[in-house]
């Protein structure tokens, strides 16, 4: 398919190409240098039209939404951008695509609680990319341009050769933790355990959990437990639960290809001994971990870590733009460090599995309703080009640390430098004093940067893990976490809840 | 004469311990209400980071620290100027109002034709008007919103959402306002009608010049219920406001956005919906009470 | 049973003042009137015997004790409310149940039951037990209130205005049933009305208020025959007494009565009265009032040798044995009660007389009576 | 309109004006119905048109498996949505849970407004109190959810630590606390956060409407009370409660009705959880119906759902209605 769209391209031998790589993507204020001569007709073919964009309200979304001129300008196209909680998102598309309505012209799918149930009403873009009607953006849409992967993950679904969305955000999963609180109490740690205190890539959950134990022992007046879990139920509570269970023996419910998923999984494997295990283990990081654990989803943990009551927590990137300011956060200041999520732990690990820094992630893409009229479609689609081109992305990281999908962003010097606090682009802010007589006069200017050196390492096999991609995913998702909580609370034992999701889960795919 | 002096002073250490225990119990519900709101109120005007310091457990000298902090009232700007409040107190505003407006208006009308009319099965009708407020609003979301789809109630236009909005208030309002008033006319005896009608009027005029003023206490309760019913509204608002007609409690969830929970906001929004709806609780209680009371009087 | 004294109470609301300064002692086993046109302060009295109004100052005892202090269900008493304030929700019977249940003695299931029927069969209203009070008509009504204050055998029954409500003619019967009930259940029984009618033909003693104040307490005679002020004199008696202003001329032993349309000569006995109980006048004339009953006067045709005055009838009201007659002289209007054979018609000149032993004659500053 | 205004004067129109042929029209119509039922016919019809059609399509739709995809159709499955009830862990639990909901919400709010409406009735600062009392009302219960998420937050929530400092809890989490709450039958502590967030926010509903009806019970049948020799208990259950009763169904029948109808505040406060111990059936059928998408399963439940609140509504109004039959019958 690749090669067709490249055919395309080339027989229509658009001026975008030429400029790859060129001075638009150099210039940081190219936008409307997206409309080149030749492509301008293309763009404003559809001015005047009206469409809607139902988005999650991800900072990407809001930068988006307050820089929208650029693209008013470029096609006229009036766009309308809802910014809604991801459970509502989810909500009113599936309530429109469901009832064959067509209201959002384009909506946010994430991979796999709206795009897996959802991507068959979707519009495949491969059919808007092979119309000769419609501009191109430069690099294109192919899925090399994107991170590893990222087109099949949002894109891509089962045995269907359909692109449904473009990848337009990302939350990646790594590690934040408290590197001053490390290094303050790594002695106190040493007396204990006989090991400094420090977290790197091959840290292991088993270690995690050692290190929550002295933590909520030790009771410091500074910090009271060492993690911050995201075990609320749904969503959440799933990817909080696969970082620990995909990292020690790469255990997946399933055994199809995560990165498409399947429509008929087959029976799961909960209930084999390495979920019970697990399970047992999670119910063991979650006693020693932040208390209201179980029912923090992401913002929630991420609350009790700039709060500066937990010392660590595995977060999405995206987060680091909270966590590195001042006004909000304990442990902004160069306090925090980001790396791998955590390893399996060979003690944990049944038979010879492997150990991984289990990371995972939601990417988000864009999505062209398929109910939507055909020329608003159209006209979504410009949107959906515009909104993940290579220009735009950049903009909005500079704006409010956005989210990149395209790898060419990644490959900007000044982001580049962003990787690292110590070279890392700062900006002035009014002083704020963290603690007594400690002051913060500075923050990086693409705060979300700092992350993105663990995330580019993260989102290769095999650490990575995409999760289970299949049409019953939020179904299945409610019955994993509530037994999950369920044995964490201690209403049943792990071997019980393992069991009882086997048994519900089947049925559930009519095994 | 000393017999009656000992009654009396047991009876009165009895009444003071009663009258004790009352205000105690007073008391005790005024910090159960007044509490929430007033951390609310305080934790608006403070920044996160001291939003966020609670004392240590048991601590008790140490919550006096908080009300030590610098205040600050970037969480209210913020709401004006970051996101767009003033418009959504407008939204907010104008949906409930006017479907409330709508609801008492049709309600009384429909409350009157119950109350007088002797229509067979009317009690089966006044229990259907109830019951299609029964119906889970979660169940009938989807033929809604086929149905406002139809209407073209869902396309991104502030006015028509509006509408959309106004009409799925008036979906609940209005079978309460009917069911609420409804006793107010039966209160209200026959023969003033009767009089009215043999001096001359028509059933419409006796009904508007004769009844309404009379039921006019209970209608502003009805009416002032009906606006809080939708001014609290989440359900509908999130899911047929869409953008251009949000409304307050639907922009307040939102500063609970993905990444970070913006209680400043949230709380300063929460201050903002108390003050104003302050003064309708006392309007509230004075046309209920003038309304209920307007019944045993005529007895 | 028992007496209930009141000495020095007082009732103010707030700077109002309701009850000036009262004194009363009703008997045991009597039946006492508290009589006065409404805000007279009768109401608030009565209230504060039941113990539904607190006492402002002064002290109240039932018996022998002070019951300022106590709570209206210790005072052992029972009170028939003007409305009725029947329970709507309850039947009669659970009506009248109500304070055998509620009160602090115990009574059984078989003891209340028993009561409740006595004292349904004594005011006839056993056949109604069943119903709810909506049910019932005003005087049924009333019977229950009565009803559900007799069960108890109080030492003490309070009427508000208990059958004001009622028609004209229940009235009248209503009358003549409490006072017999009255007599019956060998009770204290205090009355409020405004209706001197009620006072005067059931009570055995009447107090008359006004204005927070008490006027005159006494027996229905001596408060009809021997008012002590113009207002006693004039609330008391249908159709009321006629006042004519007129001045006192005494030259020696002949006391004069003057008036532009009339003199009219004081019988010694009159005179004797009077000097017995204010002394000499001292001022002279004196500016008085004349009261006249309506059934003190002497009508005719002509003008006859007595001391007397023409009027011209404006209106004739015949009432089957009696008419009153309305008689303009100058400056005044009398209302006149005679007997229907007298041939009067509108417009007639008639001559009338007063009968000289029932005058009775006021200060006209003070409004006390002479005599 | 002029002729709407005339009304019964109709029949004495003149012959003039009763020949324009539209105002002979306009009465033959306006003969049709009853003037009470002419002036309920808006109402009659603004209902019917939003709730007919939801109701039929919830019905009908309770019979389907609705088609997850375009292109395919939707597929009868007979009562099978209701049969998979029968053993579906989470509806059984969730009806539980709703039944303890309605208990627990109704029974304090209830106790707890008449008893603060009772103490306030009458007291010097009334008016004060009203409003104080009456502000929860005024948070919508979105923001209500929030504040109290806040209060309870184990991080920085003063009511966690109020709790804790008091001793009144002993676990180390509120919303994520699973384990039952003083007894072991007990629904679990999140579940009790819940309800006191409700009961915080709907108890000035109760106090408002009850306080209203307090005013309107005749002084004389209290004054009687108590010359009978009742006291304050006796009064208020023998005399009182009667007079104000059918304000209280009026105010619980609301309360009960938005039980189900709304989830707002488990929304915010817990999402169902921990453990599905707050997850009532209203919420459960939120998730099969805006989380699954099992539109047929949904309206199954929400079917019950509603059968379920008709009959308790039936069974309130009942209560209301026996009261106004008896007076009625009087005549």
């Amino acid at each position: 398919m690749d090669v067709t769209r490249r055919e395309a391209l080339k027989k229509i031998g658009l001026g975008g190409l030429v400029l790859v790589g060129g001075h638009i993507v150099k210039s940081p204020l190219g936008l409307t240098q997206l409309a080149h001569a030749s492509d301008d007709k293309k763009w404003k073919q559809f001015a005047g039209s009206k469409i809607v964009f139902m988005s999650e309200d991800t900072p990407p979304t809001a930068a988006i939404k307050s820089k929208i001129k650029p693209f008013l300008e470029l096609t006229g196209i009036d766009i309308e951008i809802i910014e809604e909680h991801l459970d509502i998102v989810a909500e009113k598309v599936g309530i429109d695509v469901r009832g064959r309505k067509g209201a959002y012209a384009c909506y946010y799918s994430q991979d796999k609680p709206i795009g897996a149930p959802f991507y068959k009403h979707a519009e495949d873009l491969r059919k808007f990319e092979k119309d000769p009607t419609l501009p191109k953006v430069p690099d294109g849409t192919g899925s090399d341009v994107w991170l590893h992967r990222f087109l099949d993950i949002t894109g891509r679904f089962y045995d269907d050769p359909k692109i449904a969305a473009y990848p337009y955000d990302n939350a990646v999963a790594v590690m934040m933790y408290r590197k001053d609180l490390f290094e303050k109490y790594s002695p106190n740690f040493e007396a204990e355990t006989g090991k400094p205190l420090v977290y790197t890539d091959k840290t292991t959950w088993k270690e995690v959990l050692e290190i929550c134990k002295f933590f909520k022992k030790a009771k410091f007046p500074d910090v009271k437990y060492g993690i911050a879990l995201q075990g609320r139920e749904g969503w959440g509570g799933q990817l909080d639960y696969q970082r620990v269970s995909y990292a020690n023996g790469m255990w997946l419910e399933w055994d199809f290809d995560d990165y498409f998923g399947a429509v008929n999984p087959g029976p799961c494997k909960w209930g084999d001994e390495q979920s019970i295990m697990t399970m047992g283990n999670y119910k063991e990081l979650m006693k020693y971990a932040h208390p209201d654990s179980l029912t923090n989803d992401w913002s929630g943990a991420n609350t009790a870590y700039i709060t500066g009551l937990a010392a660590m927590q595995p977060q999405y990137g995206e987060f680091a733009a909270v966590v590195e300011d001042p006004k909000q956060s304990k442990a902004a200041g160069g306090r925090t460090v980001y790396d791998l999520c955590p390893k399996g732990d060979p003690s944990w690990i049944v038979g010879n599995g492997k150990a991984v820094n289990g990371t995972n992630f939601g990417i988000g893409g864009i999505a062209i309703n398929h109910w939507a009229k055909p020329e608003l479609q159209k006209a979504a689609y410009l949107f959906a080009l515009w909104s993940t081109s290579h220009d735009t992305q950049y903009m909005v990281l500079k704006d409010v640390g956005g989210t990149p999908t395209r790898k060419s962003v990644f490959e900007m010097p000044d982001v580049k430098k962003a990787f690292v606090r110590a070279t890392a682009p700062m900006k002035k802010i009014k002083p704020v004093e963290m603690d007594k007589g400690v002051m913060v006069d500075k923050v990086p200017l693409m705060p979300n940067a700092l992350t993105y050196g663990p995330i580019l390492k993260g989102i290769w096999k095999p650490d990575t893990v995409v999760g289970p991609k299949v049409p019953k995913f939020n179904e299945y998702i409610q019955i994993q976490t509530s037994e999950i909580q369920k044995c964490v609370a201690g209403l049943k034992s792990p071997k019980e809840a393992c069991l009882e999701i086997k048994k519900k889960t089947d049925r559930l795919f009519r095994v | 004469m000393a017999r009656t002096e000992l009654v009396s002073k047991a009876a009165k250490r009895k009444r003071a311990f009663w009258r004790t225990l009352m205000y105690i119990a007073i008391a005790a519900f005024f910090l159960w209400t007044t509490l929430p709101l007033l951390i609310m109120a305080l934790s608006s005007i403070k920044e996160h980071r001291d939003a966020f310091q609670i004392p240590q457990v048991g601590d008790w000298l140490g919550a006096l620290k908080i009300a030590s902090f610098s205040p600050t009232f970037h969480h209210y700007t913020d709401l004006f100027t970051k996101e767009h409040f003033a418009q959504f107190i407008l939204n907010s505003v104008i949906a409930s109002g006017s479907a409330s407006i709508i609801a008492v208006s049709l309600g009384s009308l429909a409350a009157y034709g119950l109350a007088r009319g002797k229509i067979p099965g009317e009690q089966h009708l006044s229990f259907w008007i109830l019951s299609t407020r029964m119906a889970p609003v979660v169940a009938v979301m989807v033929p809604l919103y086929s149905i406002f789809t139809g209407l073209g109630l869902l396309e991104p236009s502030r006015w028509r959402n509006l509408l959309g909005l106004i009409l799925a208030y008036t979906t609940f309002d209005l079978p309460f306002a009917v069911w609420f008033m409804r006793s107010f006319f039966e209160d209200i005896p026959v023969e003033l009608e009767e009089a009215a009608k043999v001096d001359g009027c028509s059933n419409l005029k006796a009904f508007r010049k004769i009844i309404l003023p009379l039921a006019m206490p209970g209608i502003v309760a009805a009416l002032i219920l009906c606006l809080i019913f939708s001014w609290n509204d989440f359900i509908f608002a999130s899911i047929f406001g869409q953008q251009a007609a949000k409304t307050l409690p639907v922009a307040t969830s939102e500063l609970h956005s993905t990444v970070s929970i913006e209680w400043g906001g949230i709380l300063a929004s929460g201050t903002l919906l108390v003050v104003p709806m302050l003064f309708l609780g006392l309007l509230v209680k004075k046309y209920l009470v003038q309304g209920m009371t307007m019944g045993a009087v005529r007895q | 049973m028992a007496k209930v004294t009141l000495t020095n109470v007082w009732k103010l609301y707030g700077k109002i003042e309701a009850v000036i300064d009262l004194s009363l002692e009703c008997k045991d086993k009597e039946f006492f009137c508290l009589l006065g046109p409404s805000g007279c302060g009768k109401s608030s009295t009565l209230r504060m015997i039941a113990g539904l109004e607190e006492i402002s100052e002064g002290e109240i005892l039932i018996g022998d004790n002070v019951i300022n202090e106590v709570e209206p269900k210790d005072r052992d008493i029972a009170m028939v409310f003007e409305t009725y304030a029947l329970y709507p929700h309850k039947t009669v019977y659970a009506n009248m149940a109500f304070p055998l249940r509620v009160g602090k003695r115990n009574y059984s299931h078989s003891e209340i039951k028993e009561r409740v029927q006595k004292a349904a069969k004594i005011l006839e209203i056993s056949e109604l037990l069943d119903r709810y009070p909506k049910q019932l008509s005003g005087g049924q009504r009333q019977r229950v209130a009565i009803g559900r204050a007799i069960v108890r055998e109080p030492q003490v029954f309070l009427m508000d205005e208990p059958i004001s409500h009622l028609d004209a003619k229940l009235r009248t019967h209503m009358r003549g049933e409490l006072k017999h009930l009255q007599k019956v259940l060998e009770s204290t029984m205090i009355y409020v009305t405004h209706d001197q009618l009620e006072a005067m033909s059931m009570a055995d003693r009447i107090a008359i208020m006004d204005l927070g104040l008490l006027q005159q307490v006494g027996t229905p005679d001596e408060i009809f025959n021997q008012p002590v002020n113009q207002f006693v004199a004039g609330f008391v008696g249908d159709p009321p007494m006629n006042f004519i202003d007129c001045g006192l001329e005494v030259s020696g032993d002949s006391w004069n009565l003057i008036n532009e349309s009339f003199k009219i000569n004081l019988p010694p006995d009159l005179i004797e009265k009077f000097k017995k109980k204010n002394g000499d006048p001292s001022s002279r004339p004196l500016e008085v009032v004349l009261g006249v009953r309506p059934e003190n006067f002497v009508i005719s045709g002509e003008k006859a040798r007595g001391e007397g005055f023409w009027g011209e009838v404006y209106v004739t009201e015949p009432l089957g044995e009696d008419m009153i007659v309305d008689v303009t002289i100058p400056n005044n209007k009398l209302k006149l009660k005679t007997s229907v054979d007298l041939d009067i018609r509108m417009g007639n000149r008639v001559w009338l007389e007063t009968m000289k032993n029932k005058m009775h004659l006021f200060n006209r500053e003070t409004q006390e009576a002479y005599f | 309109m002029a002729h709407l205004k005339d009304g019964t004067m109709s029949q004495n129109v003149s012959p003039l004006q009763s020949e324009n042929a539209f105002s002979r029209l306009f009465d033959r119509i306006k003969g049709m119905l009853p003037f009470h039922l002419w002036i309920m016919l808006p109402t009659i019809i603004v209902l019917a048109a939003i709730t007919i059609y939801p109701f039929i399509w919830m019905i009908v739709m309770s019979f389907k498996e609705t088609a997850m995809n375009p292109g395919e159709s939707d597929i009868w499955v007979g009562l099978y949505n209701y049969t998979r009830l029968l053993d579906d862990e989470p509806f059984i639990n969730g009806v539980k849970l709703l039944l303890w909901y309605f208990l627990l919400c109704l029974s304090i709010e209830v106790l707890v407004g008449t008893s603060v409406a009772l103490l306030i009735n009458n007291v010097k600062w009334e008016n004060f109190f009203i409003i104080i009392f009456i502000m929860p009302m005024m948070v919508a219960p979105i923001i209500v959810g929030y504040l109290f998420r806040f209060l309870y937050n184990v991080s920085f929530g003063w009511g966690y630590w109020l709790l804790k400092s008091s001793g009144l809890m002993s676990g180390e989490t509120i919303l994520a606390n699973a384990k039952p709450w003083l007894f072991s039958f007990f629904p679990s502590t999140a579940f009790m956060a819940v309800v006191a967030a409700d009961v915080w926010e709907w108890t000035p509903l109760i106090i408002l409407i009850v306080l209203a009806g307090l005013k309107a019970v005749p002084q004389d049948q209290l004054e009687a009370a108590r010359v009978d020799g009742a006291g304050p208990v006796r009064t208020f259950l023998e005399v009182t409660l009667p007079n104000i009763k059918s304000v209280l169904l009026i105010a619980l029948v609301v309360r009960f009705m938005d039980n189900v109808r709304y989830i707002d505040l488990i929304y915010v406060l817990t999402k169902g959880g921990p453990a599905d111990t707050t997850k009532i059936l209203p919420f459960y059928l939120y998730n099969v119906s805006f989380r699954y998408f099992e539109f047929g399963r949904g309206a199954a439940i929400g079917f019950i759902l509603l059968l379920f609140t008709i009959f308790m509504g039936l069974f309130f109004v009942n209560v209301v209605f026996k009261k106004k039959k008896e007076v009625s019958n009087s005549g």
